[in-house]
């Protein structure tokens, strides 16, 4: 199996660990104007016990995944807890067996992944969630792929495609999680876990973009 | 942030130190996971009644445990819902056989926790029931929302829900009052100040000086509606209306009535409110069979308060009063 | 001013119709002159206890009236200790031949109303006696002060002293054993912001947002020495030094400790003061035979705690444990 | 008897509470920088409860001050109450069967009220009470009146002595009441209810001052 992905795969989540802590305070008042100002801590909180929890690993692809989804399920509670549990465990079961990852190996991972989430969460396109910025990130992926992009160009697309989507849940009406309980009152502000998700995919492209460039 | 903490981030660990050191004749705190249990748990033959949810609005749910109420509790981090690997070794922790209860307040995080929860505990053959207390009328009920939020009528579900367990009532029975606990139980509340989240350091919102704001939830989420600061009689009717008429509750009603303070407001001002409540529902010929005034679902130092109308039958009447012997309630024993 | 009242000089008189509305079936309220009393009273052959002193501690003192603690309370206005006419028409109230006690904290107001109260009982030719609390270490006493201000040990003393009562002791006795709960108790408080006296609009005192108040009444009074605000743990070694070097508690003693909420600190935090407390005494082997944490004798919505350590004997462990049926401490009924 | 005497007495009284309602925030500021800050409200509330008594009063002289001083005791609670009740009661007496009130005649009751505050609060002189006030005054008016002076003459004369005697409670390290608490944290601070003792005794030289002019 290749070791070298398997570095890249924690390495994406140790950058993000260290992302999301920087952006802790920026993400915990996006949620303060909609929900309850937790979302960068329960992030910071659940990325860093991942990170702990990757320490010395030596398994394969898939077990980072899984590690890091058991990890979020266990650590951050709350509603990104479960959800971003079920998408790093849909990465790890789309991923069973791979020893290495391409762009269209990384789109279907994708695709299982935002299919969990939304499985868990019942939350649809425009509801000023996560998956506002997660589907369009795998649809942007696919095309990428579809028109035989290099995983570097790829995983930008899915990143700007994802930072797009974050930008657009500012004018929408929540209708899940907490900040539906606003009503009206929550459009005109950006959605703290469509802000986390783009984060994370930003990341994935920074970091592969490197390591397969 | 002007807090009595030692460690922003170990609040609720060090806060569940002193609950065991407190209680640790009649408790059991386990650590990692974390739940608070009866020190004779699991109670065979009953049905265990489990709860949880995040920290900072106690003594709600930890308070709560004990012979008469909950079985167990699950604390989050401070206005964050516990995860299912808590809530699958509390769950576990209290199985006497008969199968264990979920009160769950329909927060979508809670909601999606104690799921997930209670699938690894059905993997595991234990008989698990969820009831899902939504009793906030501060929130529109619509498929367009996550629902109605879960606030004081989970008290008052615990209590009655714990005391049927006692009673030995099956799972089934335990779980049906509950769900009718929550059928007839509305709340609203409201908040003169915000509250510091002790890892967060500010105010999760900001509220003028003469201002307030309807609908609070007990997370420091956003109300209904901000508007400017108003007598105590005049607020009261603000939060009772909405209550009423959404049952609705009518003349000839019995009912329990429960005026909670969200922390941070002295019980003077508490009896003021209970005093208007009085008022109002003696003038709609609603007769308040049971009450309780106090502190007991916060919002950390919070200041502000919240109603809930709970109607009552006989069962529900003699559950209430039967034998409860927590750190947060007692009597009968 | 952010309160959830309606008018600042009625604060008293409407929250004591809240109480009457709330507690109706075991208390009564009486106006003009003021006071709560045992619905049931004066129970003929046993001593009455009363007690009473400024609004604004609540539940102290009229939410420990009932059987097993106090007959009856006399409610000043807020911060100010109530008149003799209140406590000569609750001393009558109370009288059920065996004589009255009356539990005074020293402040010159209250021991100078009581005083004056007392003598015009005696007229009357009621046997009353009276039991002055003085526990507050922050406090030097001496003949150059007013001596030490009653505080935390006052719960305890109403507790105790009330379970005495009830078992039918004479005067006399009743008045030994609060006279030993006070000899007995030490007490001392802090404050992390102050409070509002509503008739008055503005905060007794300023505090900067990096300083607390060491060494606090329960009025607002300026303390012992104002400091940068500190970790809880060393908030906590602060007050216990010297409530420990000044009875002095020693190895082996019994204690019960008491910690306090001032009114507007969170329960998640007193038991953050409660976890140091129990470590520091079980450094010191002392042990604590029964505790109590919450919000007792309070200062409106002030934020910050006391402690209060007794030095228990059996007697007074048996007397605790006695049945209370209070609005403010209920168990064993 | 001289009804125009007690007329004098009652108008002495419901000018101190307009006085004292003037100054109530003022006294409760003292009141809050060494005691607990309701010095001004609880003497506002017992005077307005005092004068109300008095409507329509149509007693002997000694029966005001009796009603009043029954009325503070009453109404006032705290420190000031059992002590402004005291002294008036003991005005009540020294003035008993006293159908007008002399320079002399005066002297003599304000010594027996003073000697009341002193009876029920045990304060000695120095000890930044009502009594750094009172005594000054007492003295200042047995003074005048061995002096000769006109009922007039004598009342400024206490009242300064009166007025004085709180300035100089400023430097003074409480010994009695609440501020005794303080130590030598209450220096150089004016004691609230010497400060009260002064505006009676000043109001009762303006009221008096013009009637017996
Ligand atoms: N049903 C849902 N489906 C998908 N995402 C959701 C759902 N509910 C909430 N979220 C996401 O979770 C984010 C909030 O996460 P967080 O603040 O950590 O949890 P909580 O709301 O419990 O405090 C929201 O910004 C939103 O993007
Ligand atoms: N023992 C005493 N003797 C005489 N005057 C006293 C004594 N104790 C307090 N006082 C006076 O009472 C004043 C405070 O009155 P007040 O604030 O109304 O009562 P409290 O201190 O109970 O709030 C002090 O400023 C002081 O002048
Ligand atoms: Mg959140
Ligand atoms: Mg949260
Ligand atoms: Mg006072
Ligand atoms: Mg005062």
């Amino acid at each position: 199996m290749d070791a070298a992905a398997t570095d890249a795969v924690v390495d994406w989540i140790r950058q993000s660990a260290t992302a999301l802590a920087a952006e802790r305070d920026r993400l915990n008042r996006l949620d303060a104007d909609i929900g309850d100002g937790d979302h960068g801590a329960n992030m910071t909180r659940g990325f860093a016990a991942a990170v702990t929890r990757l320490d010395g690993y030596d398994g394969d692809l898939a077990g980072v995944f899984r590690s890091v989804g058991m990890t979020l399920l266990s650590r951050v509670g709350g509603a990104a807890g479960p959800l971003y549990g079920s998408f790093f465990i849909g990465l790890a079961s789309a991923l069973r067996d791979a020893d290495a990852i391409d762009a269209a190996g990384w789109s279907s991972a994708l695709e299982a992944a935002v299919a969990g989430v939304q499985r868990r969460g019942k939350a649809e396109p425009g509801d000023k969630t996560m998956v506002d910025a997660l589907l369009p990130a795998r649809d942007a992926l696919a095309i990428a792929v579809s028109d035989g992009a290099s995983l570097a160009a790829a995983l930008s697309a899915s990143a700007e495609a994802a930072a797009a989507g974050a930008d657009a849940t500012t004018p929408l009406v929540a209708r899940k999680g907490r900040a539906s309980y606003l009503g009206e009152r929550s459009a005109g502000h950006r959605d703290p876990g469509a802000t986390s998700s783009a984060l994370l995919l930003r990341t994935a492209a920074d970091v592969w973009g490197q390591t397969t460039r | 942030m002007k807090k009595l903490i030692n460690d922003p981030e170990a609040v609720v660990r060090e806060a569940l130190e002193g609950v065991a050191a407190a209680h640790g004749d009649r408790l059991r705190v386990a650590y990692d996971p974390d739940y608070v249990v009866r020190a004779d748990a699991p109670v065979s033959g009953k049905v265990g009644v489990l709860s949880g949810g995040g920290s900072g609005h106690e003594p709600m749910h930890g308070g709560f445990v004990g012979p008469g109420m909950l079985d167990a509790a699950c604390p989050g981090a401070v206005f964050t819902s516990p995860t299912p690997d808590q809530m699958l070794a509390a769950t576990q922790a209290v199985n006497g056989g008969a199968g264990v209860l979920h009160i769950v307040k329909n927060y979508t995080g809670d909601v999606m926790n104690f799921e997930a929860a209670a699938e690894l505990a059905a993997a595991e053959g234990i008989d698990v029931a969820s009831v899902l207390i939504d009793d906030d009328v501060a929130v529109q009920d619509s498929t367009y929302t996550a629902g109605r939020r879960g606030v004081g009528t989970t008290v008052l579900a615990e209590k009655i829900a714990g005391a049927a367990a006692q009673a030995g009532r099956p799972l089934a029975d335990v779980a049906a009052v509950a769900t009718r606990v929550n059928a007839q139980g509305r709340s609203m509340g409201m908040a003169l100040t915000s509250c510091i989240v002790p890892h967060v350091g500010t105010p999760t919102f900001e509220l003028g000086e003469d201002e307030m704001e309807i609908g609070i939830g007990i997370h420091g989420e956003p109300g209904r509606e901000r508007v400017r600061l108003e007598p105590a009689d005049q607020i009261v009717d603000r939060l009772l209306e909405p209550i009423l008429s959404d049952l609705p509750f009518a003349r000839g009603d019995r009912v329990l009535a429960f005026v909670n303070g969200m922390g941070g407001t002295p019980q003077i001002e508490l009896y003021i409110v209970y005093r208007r409540v009085a008022q109002v529902l003696g003038d709609r010929g609603i007769a308040i069979a049971r009450n309780l005034v106090g502190n007991y679902i916060t919002s950390l130092e919070m200041a502000g308060c919240s109603i809930t109308l709970l109607k009552l039958d006989d069962e529900m009447i003699s559950l209430w009063d039967a034998p409860v012997d927590t750190p947060g309630l007692r009597w009968g024993v």
